[in-house]
């Protein structure tokens, strides 16, 4: 479908990707943790290595979670990933882009046996 | 007794009619389709514009006679609560966080729907259907501005809505009430009338202002209750209008169905989004609660909405798309909202705080099936760290709906442990929505959706007054470390404790 | 102990809202008229634009040649918001009524000659159709134009056209129920009379040329100001005098609230203008050229009402209508 | 099955009226008290008829006057000058 308009009526998308000054906007979760309401939204540079997005940048950010402490950096290396809802063999010494990172992907973790506050289901 | 009146010269509709319709006519100097140019391109097939009934038959001097006797009204009550200090009377001050949100994301909506209606109220060019949406026009600025003067009085003492226009353009989560009406009011004017009219202020208002206003009532608040009702004797002749418009549009042709029926699924699914802070001003906000957002929920869209769907299916319409979705998620909407703004305390211009005791027994009362599994858990862990001193905040941004604007904070329909994501593809780029309504509504006008001016991502690109929160939020134009953060922390709240002190001592 | 507590305790933090205090330049209280009008519309991070015209934002000051370099400085000098409006046109419109009842009760309209009465119908009822259009336009305007100190105004503007052209009606129902033994509705006579007639053609003309004028300024201008200062000059104050001096009262009476209204809104309209005015050259320049445009597009109107009115005195009418107007014209500093 | 209409009005003395003559007219209506709110329900059509409300009154009662204290409703309107009908079809 396609909108209804009296004259031309095309615009560009507001958050196309030059608009962010050389980052891409990549979305993250840690599954099953709704302790944090939502997935993070970071304005990411695409050679930005994972591991060092994952360490310096979603790991700190989960620290209020009290699962956080339980799990390492390999630990989520490790973890079940899906990227845009398809499985991905995360490689954290590669970058975003090699990983198959796009502008507006969704990165989604569970490692299994940290299912949030009260075990598996309860998503806290 | 009989009451002998004399016996009026003509009949209420006759009258009606010799007074609105026979005003308008055919013009020739110009093309009818040029002096209304916009009540064609939509695809609503009119044959009969005189077929427009409006139940309602005010001429202007009846309207006049009406109103100035609400206005007389609402501002005896407005000025003596201001006089005796109403605002002492209210059950908590963790209460007008309530009506922060309200007069920072309801009030600037009431004024859109003002300019909003004057359009509809230039553009059609039947005669009974501009003269009604004219006086919801001038209605809905009443509001807006009743609204105003009413709030005015808690703003002096109290933070959050010093700036609640200005927030209104800029604010994260005022970009969900904003877009949704930004849409309503760049749409033509019968989706127009659809969107406003019948799925917001016939199907969904009542969720907004009755248990609300019941609740303001409850809470000691007159300067809200009398606005609020005030307000809502004028929406029964709107929701009038709002199920009069879509009768009118299927009676008028059989081709109007499909765009109708495409129109309502949009408009109850953004319209149901919206209402999602309703949920958590109801079930966390009140201090004494009148009911449940799920109770609500029940009488006010499964019964009344499915009467009046039932009704409507006469024409052919079927109920609104994913209103199953909706259903389900009235057992979890209202505690994944309050989990999200206790997660965002530092970001929003009203407090909030975690559920006491008796409140917890309250929501596990209420939401057996829900709350003691999957939010009391979070919610004591919240408890617990703050009486540690670790007290939430939670520092990232999140990611956002394209359509509705919203975190994604829903999770899947059935399944309230995983987060809800929908995908579509446009133009080579990529687009996320929390919800199948939500893609449904971009896909039918990626055009318009692409524009989306969403605020995280607009920070990031560099638009809202610079690279840290702070200086986000003093672009926001919040009063740091007094609009927002947790409420037991608030300047609100040690006023409030202040003033019952020496209320207690001085009895 | 009360008033204790009142003294030591209930301080306000502050008397209005930031951006009122900003305007007012101290945190002074503010009146109602200025926290319900002051920057209430949107001005910015609009989400789409309008599928029906996507030159444009959802507000747009580019929608006007007039440009103000701060739009809330039009101010309404009756400081009308919706309460104090309300409230003031219902006791208008009482009065209102209750002459007209006075002129129906007492048969007033009955002792009218046919000749006059045919004349005054002819005249003034008809004229709800040109209310109708005031309406319109000023709907369009409060749509369109730009700051809520400026369309509350045209809101409420186009809600008294809306009663006028109602009251209108209901003189017409007046004048049929004083025939009570005619089947014919004089009022329903009107419409063919106002799409038919030559002696109406001019105005009609003008108005529907203003429905589809895109710069919502120059229609406030055309409307506001030159259509509704030449009928109202001379239907409710030239028209009104000759049929004092022939000794008829009644029609006076039943429209004494135009004289009023237009008094009241002159005031407003008056004000606007001539600060929009004196805020550039440019804006004087613009609205001199669309003062000329409409006045020279509504006097043929004017002059063919006067023509039939009495053919012999119609230049002069017309004549001392044009003064009176120039006399607004001067006012608003051209 | 019959749907209800409903009505609900201010509960205050512009309504006190009303909900008697509803009553009285409709004798099957359930009429809820919430906080300062009365919510009159109905199966398939209620009547507010213009002189059952001027009886209980005892002075002339304008069917549009209902605008004074009219919160809301459920069901489609008819309003004629001697009373004022919400049902469904």
């Amino acid at each position: 479908m396609s909108v209804n308009s009296i004259g031309d009526y095309s615009f560009d998308s507001r958050d196309k990707l030059e608009n962010f000054h050389g980052a891409m906007l990549v979305f993250i979760q840690w599954e099953q943790h709704l302790v944090y309401c939502a997935p993070f939204a970071f304005p990411l540079p695409p050679d930005m290595l994972l591991g060092d997005v994952m360490k310096n940048i979603v790991l700190p950010a989960y620290a209020y979670h009290p699962d956080s402490e339980k799990a390492t950096l390999e630990d989520f290396e490790k973890g079940q990933w899906l990227l845009d809802n398809k499985p991905l063999q995360a490689d954290f010494t590669k970058s975003l882009a090699e990983n198959g990172v796009k502008h507006q992907s969704i990165l989604r973790v569970t490692i299994p046996g940290l299912d949030g506050l009260v075990g598996q289901g309860s998503a806290a | 007794m009989a009451i002998t009146r004399s016996k009026p010269k003509m009949g209420i509709k006759e009258r009606y009619a010799s007074m609105t319709r026979d005003l308008g006519w055919e013009t020739s100097y110009q093309p009818m389709d040029k002096v209304f140019p916009y009540d064609k391109f939509e695809g609503i097939k009119i044959h009969d514009w005189d077929a427009w009934v409006d139940p309602f038959r005010l001429t202007m001097d009846a309207y006049w006679k009406y109103q100035s006797e609400k206005e007389r009204k609402l501002y005896a009550v407005i000025d003596s609560f201001a006089q005796n200090n109403g605002q002492m009377g209210i059950t908590d001050a963790r209460y007008l966080n309530a009506i922060k949100l309200f007069i920072t994301g309801v009030s600037p909506l009431e004024y859109a729907a003002h300019r909003g209606f004057a359009f509809a109220g230039r553009h059609f060019r039947g005669v009974g259907m501009r003269v009604a949406s004219q006086m919801q026009s001038i209605d809905e600025l009443r509001h807006a501005q009743t609204q105003l003067h009413a709030m005015s009085h808690y703003n002096k003492f109290f933070g959050g809505m010093h700036s609640s226009h200005l927030m209104y353009d800029r604010v994260w989560y005022l970009s969900v009430p904003k877009s949704y009406f930004d849409d309503a009011m760049t749409a033509g004017p019968f989706e127009f009338l659809t969107a406003i009219s019948f799925s917001f202020e016939y199907v969904l208002t009542n969720l907004l202002f009755v248990p609300f206003m019941s609740g303001a009532a409850h809470n000691g608040d007159m300067a809200t209750v009398t606005f609020g009702f005030s307000a809502q004797s004028d929406e029964s002749r709107h929701m009038t209008l709002g199920i009069e418009i879509i009768k009118f549009m299927l009676e008028q042709d059989e081709a109007n169905l499909p765009i109708v029926q495409r129109w309502i699924d949009k408009w109850f699914w953004r319209g149901y989004r919206l209402l999602a802070l309703v949920s958590m001003m109801m079930d966390y906000m009140l201090p004494k609660r009148v009911m449940s957002w799920r109770e609500a929920w029940e009488i006010y869209f499964e019964e009344a909405g499915t009467a009046l769907f039932e009704d409507l299916s006469r024409y052919g319409l079927k109920m609104p798309k994913y209103y199953e979705v909706a259903n389900w998620e009235k057992d979890h909407l209202s505690h994944q909202v309050w989990s999200t703004f206790y997660n965002y305390a530092g970001a929003t211009a009203f407090h909030t705080w975690m559920p006491n005791d008796n409140e917890m027994e309250w929501l596990r009362d209420k939401y057996p099936d829900s709350f003691e599994k999957h939010y009391q858990p979070r919610f004591e862990h919240f408890i617990k760290e703050q009486k540690k001193g670790n007290r939430f905040f939670n520092n990232t941004l999140p990611m956002l709906c394209q359509t509705c604007q919203i975190p994604f904070i829903f999770t899947e329909p059935g399944d309230p442990t995983t987060t809800c994501f929908r995908e579509t593809h446009y133009k080579g780029n990529r687009y996320n929505f929390c919800s199948d309504g939500c893609k449904d509504i971009f896909e039918q006008e990626p055009e318009k959706y692409i524009q989306a001016w969403l605020p995280v991502y607009q920070i990031y690109q560099g638009n809202c007054g610079g690279k840290e929160i702070e200086d986000v939020l003093r672009w926001y134009n919040f009063n740091l470390g007094e609009d927002n953060g947790e409420y037991l922390d608030s300047p609100d709240y040690d006023l409030w404790t202040q003033w019952k002190e020496s209320q207690s001592r001085a009895v | 102990m009360a008033l204790d507590i009142k003294t030591t305790i209930i301080k306000p933090k502050r008397h209005t809202y930031s951006h009122i205090a900003e305007r007012l330049g101290s945190d002074r209280p503010a009146s109602r008229y200025e926290e319900a009008s002051f920057d209430v519309e949107p001005t910015s991070n609009f989400h789409y634009r309008p599928v029906w015209d996507p030159r444009f934002e959802i507000y747009d000051t580019a929608r006007t040649k007039i440009q103000m370099e701060d739009w809330y400085v039009l101010t309404d000098p009756r400081q009308f918001y919706y309460g104090t409006y309300t409230i003031n046109r219902n006791k208008m419109f009482e009065a209102a009524e209750t002459q007209l009842n006075f002129v129906e009760t007492r048969g007033l309209l009955a002792n009218l000659t046919e000749a006059d009465r045919t004349l005054v119908q002819k005249i003034i009822l008809p004229l709800r159709h040109y209310e109708w259009g005031a309406n319109m336009n000023n709907v369009q305007i409060t749509r369109f134009g730009s700051g809520t100190i400026v369309t509350q105004a045209t809101a409420f503007n186009a809600m008294d056209r809306l009663g006028l052209a109602q009251l209108i009606c209901r003189i017409g129902l007046a004048f049929d129920a004083a025939l009570a033994d005619t089947d014919s509705s004089c009022l329903h006579a009107t419409r063919a009379q106002w799409t038919d007639d030559e002696l109406w053609q001019p105005l009609r003309k003008a108005l529907e040329d203003s429905f589809v004028v895109e710069d919502w300024f120059e229609l406030f201008v055309a409307q506001n100001f030159i259509m509704d200062n030449f009928v109202y000059q001379f239907v409710y104050t030239q028209f009104d005098d000759m049929l004092i001096e022939k000794g008829i009262t009644s029609i006076s009476l039943m429209t004494e609230i135009f004289r009023k209204y237009r008094a009241d809104s002159s005031r407003w309209v008056n004000a606007v203008l001539k600060r929009a005015i004196s805020e550039n050259e440019e804006n004087k320049k613009q609205i001199a050229e669309w003062v000329a445009d409409w006045s020279k597009q509504v006097t043929p109107a004017v002059k063919a009402l006067a023509l039939y009115i009495q053919p012999e005195q119609a230049d002069k009418a017309v004549q001392i209508c044009e003064e009176a107007v120039q006399k607004h014209i001067t006012a608003i500093g051209l | 099955m019959s749907r209800n209409v409903s009505i609900t009005l201010l509960n205050n003395e512009d309504a006190r009226p009303v909900v008697q003559a509803i009553e009285k007219d409709n004798p099957a209506c359930i009429i809820n008290h919430l906080p300062s709110l009365v919510k009159v329900d109905m199966a398939g059509a209620l009547r507010i008829n213009r002189q059952t409300v001027e009886e209980i009154l005892g002075r002339e009662w304008n069917v549009q006057d209902i605008h004074l204290c009219l919160v809301s409703l459920s069901g489609e309107v008819e309003e004629e000058d001697d009373f004022f009908e919400l049902s469904w079809k």
